[in-house]
């Protein structure tokens, strides 16, 4: 089950990497809430009970719910055009992403861990890693945050990996979770959005030397 | 205590976000300081005790804490009087939390070296950004925004980076059946660590941790936010917040010190150490901003402490020498950046000159401060960067020092043709009648801090040898 | 008691910067002349009983980074001591009276005494002070307070162009001392002089040699041996006069000092060391005379005489080298013995020129020869010190500059008695070279003085203040004194002079100090022939007087070959009185011309300018670094404001350690399968 | 002593001969062997008359210019009797003093401001530059062969063995012959007698100087002929006795004498650009005395 869950993760990320509106990445990332909700449901089953309502609530309400909402707000408040305009054609991204993936799966291959659930870790490098391919590749900050998000995904997802022995590396990766989140967000709500009206990184591209 | 220290400053710094009263912030500011004081002379008579298991009071924590201390004064002071000279846009508001966040920053600072667990480490580095977020974006305007929304974000990711290098260390740590993650157990039990694990674990945490110490691959923000951020507080990100980031980094290497795999973490890190330096030779030979000048400056300086660090022998001594001096002589410039700015009303080389015409003291703590930058004798940074020469000598690096020789005289070319000019040269357009006349009591602190420096090189008390040669003691 | 009169010395300069606070800027002046005044009382006190009671040897203990620091004050110590003293003194007094149309500027004088102060206190120091940590330290506050009292009109742009330059290539210098200085520590422990020693000793005599090249790439930029002069044409007329002439007198020399020093320390292979400066001497004082005669701006042209000097100075070193090397007393007395009486003469005389050039341009406000002519008559006081200079650096007799010569040359004439080849071919290889450097000296300062002093004026814009202030030539005075002295009495440094060889010949047998007190008889002979021809002259000058005025004597214009007219645009100028020397040297020289053809039926007036270069720092200095700015400017794309690229990097470098053992390995893999082929 | 005597005396009628035999060459009966000094003896009875730009340099340098020739002369010895000055080296002394003369000489040339004779000053002190090396390679193979430093050392000591040497001998007077040419300004390389001030070295240089000084200046250019000639004759005499060295002492000055005369009559000027050519020739061939000596001292293995 819980693979299941996991290789749809994988798929979103295929997805997200041909996908050209915002509103579909805001979708994927519910979808990846929920995902990880489940995950975290099915896996930390030697947890305190407490410890656990806390990482899920934290995966349902604040993944799930609470930052693809904020961010939709965003985006109608500030007007943000719909397209995701990347730097190169989807068919390029589709094929980086699957490589990412690709390489993941052979890197994992040279490990023989018998602590480490492999689709764990492939899943998590993956998305990481395409996380900051999105990052790259893309030309808006929204969507810098966007893959910023799906980094602290494939990042929690590792976590969870590890998550039975160490509750407390969980806890961490999720305060990494809430603090980043809403410090990028923060920013970017308060400020970005009310001095410049178009947010285009371009026009965040003065401070250079060269 | 220091849990108290900590508790006790997050009120201070509360308590100046709320404050409106110009009064009560000079009280609270005082009170900090003497708060501050009293802890680092605390510690200084309990070295070497654990609190909590989280936190442990060792010779480079305590020794950093002290230069700490000794850059908060003036630090502090110049914020005032920079307020003070900026106030056209200033309310209370604002400068409440300047003030706050710059507490915070210095108590997460100090309270960050002491700490004795990777996650506290990882926890504070965090609040770091928080605090330092707020500093830059001080001048509300466009370019503040732009260097603390970069700062942010390449912080964000940096942090994720050592989450993930924690993550890999945990697995690690499983192999080895070890439950307890604070330093000194994983020190301990270094032997027993996965190395596969660990060597992933090193590679993330260093990547994640030179977005604070200044290095490449992640400096980039770090120029931006230096370049944005008052230049009180830039002195403060120059220097104490390195000093965080090569805590973090020292610790995490003492695990894999002694280890077969340190010669793997030294070749990691003298990479990064020669292209930072490369990079500061790139940009050195042709900035024309002031501040960021410095803030490569800061880049080419980490570059060798990684250098020296990775070579070891007596290199590790001058490493940790070295910082200790860069703490002091580069809060120097940018305090002293303040008054250049008072004058010319601009940081960019074409638009200043002749400030030994106008500000006679500043020019020479502006001569001295590049003396001492560059490592020129009779400089203190000569002695720490003669000795890291001496190690990679020794080390048969030689082919590696000749490179690196070169780039530095690259790099004094460059700061030293902008440096006389803004030194000697007439500048083109300039209003002789609109500049202010300088107390040269504003450049009282500089002097001291130069001096400082100069003293601790070259007649060092046996207590400071003894630190820091027990803070070798950490990786040796 | 000496150690006391050291620190006093010290102590002096601190007291006096520290004093200065609470005078207004001539009290300033007054104080730090007095200050440098008695300053070189005391270091001259130093230094004679250095020579009366024998070597003085005292320590401090240092900090554990320097350890122990030992002092140690020996002849050769002394003997630069003496030098370096004198013409301080005559600096400051002159440049004290040079400096006071400077008055207004206060600041900018306060620096330039507090450099001037510091800059001979170290000076002073480096011939005493025997760590090398310390050594290094004081070495480069020495370059700076150089730097800062060389950068005085700072307002000007090449002015501080050529300081930065000269700041830069020093640091270089610097750099390789420390690598020197490194070396010995990490072999030996210690930063003590001895520890050199101890270190050659115990290594083959190839380490031997390479820290010796260490030791003179470093020293050798500070005293200007070409290849590495390149700092010096530029920094020296960028100076004031009184720096100009403290610089090319005693800064440079204090590489001379660093040499000799060195030679004294390093136990190897003499020979070797002897063939290779004596072959970088020869082409430095070839080099450097041959572009000098080619220039136009005064100060430049003595510049170039500087390093033309350090070539000679350079001979009598290396000779005394391979004299050490064959065991030949000779060679060694009359080698060492030139070079440290040349540093001397060549100090003065130098000084002199440059003093009288700083007149000149007090008077004119210009340094360019081809607009001068005719100051005979405005300035006579500095035109005759400036022919005595001129005759001094020529090397001619009855002056002091032949007498040094005349050492170096009667050595190499003397051994060429030794019976191997390859010493006979560099003996007359140097011959040679310091004959033609003869020549040339001649050809150029007949141009200088000729040009400048003598004929009319060639450009009549240029009026001249007169009547000489006294306090400008004094000074002078006082040198070219010395010069006549030197050149007639030189036995009076006799025993000076036998001390300081006698470092070097710590087996000094019979026949050796036979040889000695031989040189010392023909120094006194030489000296009383000169006096001798002076006397001749004299004499036959008054005879002439005697007939001449019985007989009817009248004046008129120049014959001018039947022209009458303005002949003073007529008269030849410098370009012109080198011009044949000039096509001769083509190939050596790198020249830019600009001109302005005569053309068509009704031509415009036709001009010609001559830019003369230096091809070797086109080569060595410009070249490679032009390559290196461009090099490195190809990666000004990193900080490039794209937050996109900057979390690249970080992946980039992740990837990169992750992938870089593996491809390697695959690499190697291949290499070796291939290898099996 | 002798040598300084000897000399005087032939510079009194060397330049005589030079004229006779000249003539002669040319057909003419010409003047009796004292009409130069008869001439210089005239020019001493005139007035002067001064540029109105020259200054002390002017008065001085042509009393100078002879003060050092004659000091040069004390050097030369005769054979075995050294000169009044004698010791380890003093030829470089030789050459600086004559150099100190020639310094004076260009200086007042150029203190005239007339740009003819600034042409001349520039050529004079280019030759001499380019002639150094060739006196001091000349002296440094002597030196070589003899293993003495001084005048009198070396020409006691000069005895040519073996028939290679006396190739040698030949060469080094050659040399010196040249140099005497040079340094006196004298054909192939400069014609004194030219009319167009263009073309001139020496001449053109004492355009401007008149009387007594022009007297002084000519009477030196015979003292230096006479000085070579001396250098030359030394070469030859070696050990002799007096009383054969002096009659040949003579015999060899009269012979130079005739010698120079010849040149002048049968060869016509370089041109001016070639002659730096020329003049460096000699230094090579001083060079390849040295390495000749080298060989016979068998040092080069």
């Amino acid at each position: 089950m819980i693979d299941i869950l996991l290789i749809t993760l994988t798929m979103s990320l295929l997805y997200m990497s041909i996908a050209n509106r915002l509103a579909t990445y805001l979708r994927i990332l519910v979808m990846q809430g929920l995902i990880l909700f489940g995950t975290t449901f099915l896996t930390l089953t030697d947890l305190n009970t407490l410890n656990l309502l806390l990482i899920m609530l934290e995966t349902l309400g604040f993944k799930a719910i609470a930052v693809p909402w904020f961010m939709n707000y965003i985006i109608k408040k500030n007007h943000i055009t719909r397209e995701t305009e990347p730097y190169l054609p989807n068919f390029i991204s589709l094929l980086i992403v699957t490589v990412i993936l690709v390489s993941a799966i052979i890197l994992s291959s040279f490990i023989e861990e018998e602590f480490l659930d492999k689709t764990f870790f492939v899943v998590a490098f993956s998305t990481i890693f395409s996380g900051l391919y999105l990052i790259v590749s893309r030309k808006k900050i929204i969507t810098h945050v966007i893959g910023y998000i799906v980094i602290e995904n494939g990042v929690f997802v590792l976590s969870l990996a590890v998550g039975n022995e160490m509750p407390m590396l969980v806890n961490l990766g999720i305060m990494l979770d809430i603090f980043a989140t809403v410090l990028i967000l923060g920013i970017f709500f308060n400020k970005i959005g009310d001095v410049i009206k178009d947010p285009d990184v371009n026009l965040l591209s003065n401070l250079k030397d060269n | 205590m220091i849990v108290l220290f900590l508790i006790a400053s997050i009120l201070i710094s509360c308590g100046l976000f709320i404050n409106r009263n110009e009064f009560v912030r000079y009280l609270l500011v005082g009170l900090f300081l003497v708060l501050l004081w009293g802890f680092a002379v605390y510690e200084c008579f309990h070295l070497n005790q654990t609190e909590f298991g989280f936190f442990k009071t060792d010779s480079l924590g305590l020794l950093l804490l002290l230069a700490l201390c000794v850059v908060a004064l003036p630090a502090l002071f110049h914020s005032f009087r920079y307020l003070e000279v900026h106030n056209t846009d200033e309310t209370p508001h604002s400068k409440g939390l300047f003030f706050g966040a710059m507490v915070l920053l210095i108590t997460a600072c100090s309270v960050a070296y002491l700490s004795n667990h990777i996650a506290v480490t990882w926890i504070f580095v965090e609040i770091t950004t928080l605090s330092a977020s707020t500093l830059i974006y001080h001048h509300r305007n466009i370019r503040a925004l732009e260097g603390v929304w970069k700062y942010v974000f390449i912080c964000a990711i940096s942090i994720t980076f050592i989450y993930v290098g924690i993550l890999f260390l945990s697995l690690s740590m499983k192999r080895a059946g070890i439950e307890d993650m604070s330093f000194t157990s994983l020190y301990s039990n270094r032997m027993k660590l996965d190395p596969y694990w660990l060597k992933f674990s090193f590679l993330f945490i260093f990547t994640g941790f030179t977005a604070k110490l200044g290095l490449v691959p992640m400096y980039t923000a770090g120029i931006d936010a230096k370049d944005k951020a008052p230049a009180p507080a830039g002195a403060l990100l120059s220097s104490i917040l390195m000093n965080l980031g090569f805590v973090g980094l020292y610790r995490v290497y003492a695990i894999l010190a002694q280890t077969p795999y340190q010669s793997w973490a030294n070749n990691i890190m003298i990479i990064s150490g020669l292209l930072s330096i490369f990079v500061a030779a790139v940009y050195m030979t042709r900035i024309t901003n002031i501040k960021r000048m410095f803030a490569y400056s800061s880049i080419e300086h980490m570059g060798l402490v990684v250098l020296g660090l990775s070579v070891g022998g007596i290199g590790t001594y001058a490493a940790i020498l070295h910082i200790l001096l860069h703490t002091f002589v580069k809060p120097a410039l940018f305090f002293q950046y303040n008054q250049i700015y008072w004058v010319y009303q601009s940081k960019s080389i074409h638009d200043v000159g002749s400030y030994f015409k106008y500000n006679k003291t500043g020019a020479i703590v502006i001569l001295l401060a590049f003396i001492s930058a560059t490592a020129m004798p009779p400089s203190g940074l000569f002695v720490s960067e003669f000795m890291i020469f001496q190690s990679l000598f020794e080390a048969h690096h030689l082919p590696m020092l000749l490179v690196v020789l070169l780039l530095l005289t690259f790099v004094m070319w460059g700061f030293g043709s902008n440096i006389f000019k803004l030194l000697f040269t007439p500048p083109t357009t300039i209003d002789e009648t609109k500049i202010p006349r300088i107390s040269p009591w504003e450049s009282l602190s500089q002097y001291l801090l130069l001096g400082l420096s100069v003293y601790m090189a070259y007649n060092p008390p046996t207590a400071l040898v003894q630190l820091i040669n027990d803070a070798v003691g950490l990786i040796q | 008691m000496e150690k006391l009169l050291i620190e006093l010395f010290n102590l002096l300069t601190l007291a006096t910067i520290l004093s200065f606070p609470f005078f207004k800027i001539k009290g300033k002046g007054i104080i730090s002349l007095i200050a440098i005044s008695s300053q070189v009382v005391l270091a001259s006190i130093v230094a004679f009983s250095v020579f009366l009671n024998g070597p003085i040897n005292f320590s401090y203990p240092g900090s554990w980074v320097t350890g122990v620091i030992p002092m140690r004050m020996d002849y050769l110590s002394a003997w630069f001591m003496l030098v370096i003293s004198f013409t301080f003194l005559t600096g400051s007094w002159y440049g004290f009276q040079y400096m006071k149309k400077y008055k207004d500027q206060t600041a900018n004088l306060t620096m330039h005494a507090v450099a001037l102060m510091f800059a001979y206190t170290t000076l002073i120091d480096l011939c005493i002070v025997q760590n090398g940590f310390v050594m290094l330290v004081v070495w480069e506050i020495m370059a700076l307070s150089s730097f800062i009292i060389v950068i005085f009109e700072h307002y000007k742009k090449e002015t501080l162009k050529a300081g930065i330059n000269y700041l830069i290539q020093s640091h270089v210098g610097i750099l390789f001392l420390t690598i020197a200085f490194m070396w010995v520590k990490i072999k030996t422990g210690s930063f003590d002089f001895q520890a050199i020693t101890d270190f050659t000793v115990s290594q083959p005599a190839i380490g031997g040699i390479g820290l010796f090249l260490c030791f003179f790439v470093g020293f050798g930029i500070k005293a200007g041996f070409v290849p590495f002069h390149t700092w010096l044409p530029k920094a020296h007329p960028a100076a004031p006069a009184h720096v100009s002439g403290i610089m090319s007198g005693v800064i440079i020399k204090i590489g001379i000092y660093g040499i000799l020093r060195m030679l004294l320390l390093i136990k190897t292979d003499m020979t070797v060391i002897g063939y290779f400066i004596v072959a970088i001497s020869v082409i430095t004082g070839i080099y450097g005379v041959m572009l000098a005669i080619v220039q136009h701006n005064f100060k430049k042209l003595l510049a170039y005489h500087s390093i033309e000097n350090i070539g000679i100075i350079g001979i009598g070193i290396g000779l005394g080298c391979l004299g050490v090397g064959f065991g030949n007393q000779i060679m060694t007395i009359c080698g060492f013995g030139g070079a440290l009486l040349h540093t001397l003469n060549h100090s003065l005389f130098k000084s002199l020129l440059f003093y009288s050039s700083g007149n000149v341009y007090q008077a004119t406000h210009t340094m360019d020869i081809e607009k001068l002519g005719g100051l005979i008559k405005k300035m006579p006081h500095t035109s005759y010190l400036f022919l005595l200079g001129a005759l001094a650096i020529c090397g001619l007799p009855p002056f002091n500059g032949f007498v040094s010569e005349f050492f170096v040359y009667s050595g190499l004439f003397q051994a060429l008695s030794s019976d191997k080849v390859v010493p006979i071919l560099f003996l007359l290889f140097a011959i040679i070279g310091l004959s033609l450097i003869g020549g040339l000296a001649l050809i150029c300062f007949t141009k200088v003085f000729g040009v400048v002093f003598l004929g009319t004026p060639r450009d009549k814009q240029i009026e001249v203040q007169v009547p000489e202030k006294s306090m400008s030539y004094i000074p002078l005075y006082f040198v070219g004194l010395m010069i006549v002295l030197i050149g007639v009495v030189p036995f009076l440094l006799a025993p000076f002079l036998i001390e300081t060889i006698q470092l070097y010949l710590p087996s000094l047998n019979f026949s050796g100090y036979q040889h000695l007190v031989l040189m010392m008889e023909n120094l006194t002979s030489i000296g009383w022939y000169s006096l001798g021809f002076i006397a001749l002259t004299a004499a036959l000058y008054g005879l002439r007087h005697l007939v001449v005025s019985s007989r009817k004597m009248q004046e008129d214009n120049t014959w001018s070959c039947g022209y009458i007219g303005d002949t003073d645009k007529m008269q030849y100028t410098a370009s012109s009185f080198v011009r044949s020397y000039r096509k001769l040297m083509e190939p050596f020289l790198l020249i830019r011309k600009e001109k302005v053809e005569a053309s068509g039926l009704y031509p415009k007036a036709i001009d010609q300018v001559t830019h003369p270069g230096d091809k070797v720092e086109k080569w060595l200095i410009d070249k490679p670094l032009t390559f290196i700015r461009g090099l490195l400017n190809r990666f000004a794309f990193l900080q490039n404001g794209k937050i996109q690229f900057y979390i690249l990097y970080g992946i980039i470098f992740i990837g990169l350690v992750l992938l870089l053992p593996v491809i390697i390995h695959q690499i190697s893999v291949w290499i070796l399968f291939l290898n099996q082929l | 002593m002798i040598s300084l005597i000897i000399i005087l005396l032939t510079s009194l009628f060397f330049m005589g001969i030079v004229v006779r035999t000249k003539s002669i060459a040319s057909g003419r009966k010409g003047p009796g062997i004292f009409q130069p000094m008869y001439d210089i003896f005239r020019l001493f009875k005139k007035g002067t008359v001064y540029s109105k730009t020259t200054s002390f340099i002017f008065k001085l340098a042509p009393t100078a210019y002879l003060a050092s020739v004659l000091m040069a002369i004390l050097m030369v010895p005769h054979g075995n009797s050294p000169g009044l000055i004698s010791f380890n080296g003093d030829f470089v002394m030789f050459a600086y003093t004559l150099a100190f003369g020639k310094f004076l000489l260009i200086i007042s040339a150029l203190d005239t401001g007339s740009s003819f004779e600034g042409m001349g000053a520039s050529r004079e002190a280019l030759y001499s530059m380019l002639v150094e090396p060739a006196l001091f390679i000349l002296m440094g193979s002597f030196a070589l062969f003899t293993g003495q430093t001084s005048f009198q050392g070396i020409f006691s000591l000069l005895h040519f063995g073996s028939d290679i040497s006396y190739l040698l001998g030949a060469l080094a007077t050659a040399v010196f012959v040249m140099m005497a040419m040079i340094e006196n300004s004298r054909m192939p390389f400069d014609d004194p007698k030219t009319h167009l001030e263009l073309t001139m070295v020496h001449e053109v240089m004492i355009l401007d100087n008149s009387g007594f000084d022009l007297g002084l200046i000519q009477y030196t250019t015979h003292l230096k002929f006479a000085m070579y000639g001396a250098l030359i004759a030394n070469l030859f005499i070696g050990q002799l006795p007096l009383t054969f060295s002096i009659p040949l002492f003579f015999v060899i000055q009269v012979l130079f004498a005739i010698a120079v005369g010849i040149i002048e009559s049968f060869r016509a000027r370089f041109r001016m650009g070639h002659n730096p050519q020329y003049i460096f020739i000699l230094s090579s061939v001083a060079l390849l005395l040295f390495f000749g000596i080298l060989l016979i001292t068998g040092k080069f293995f």
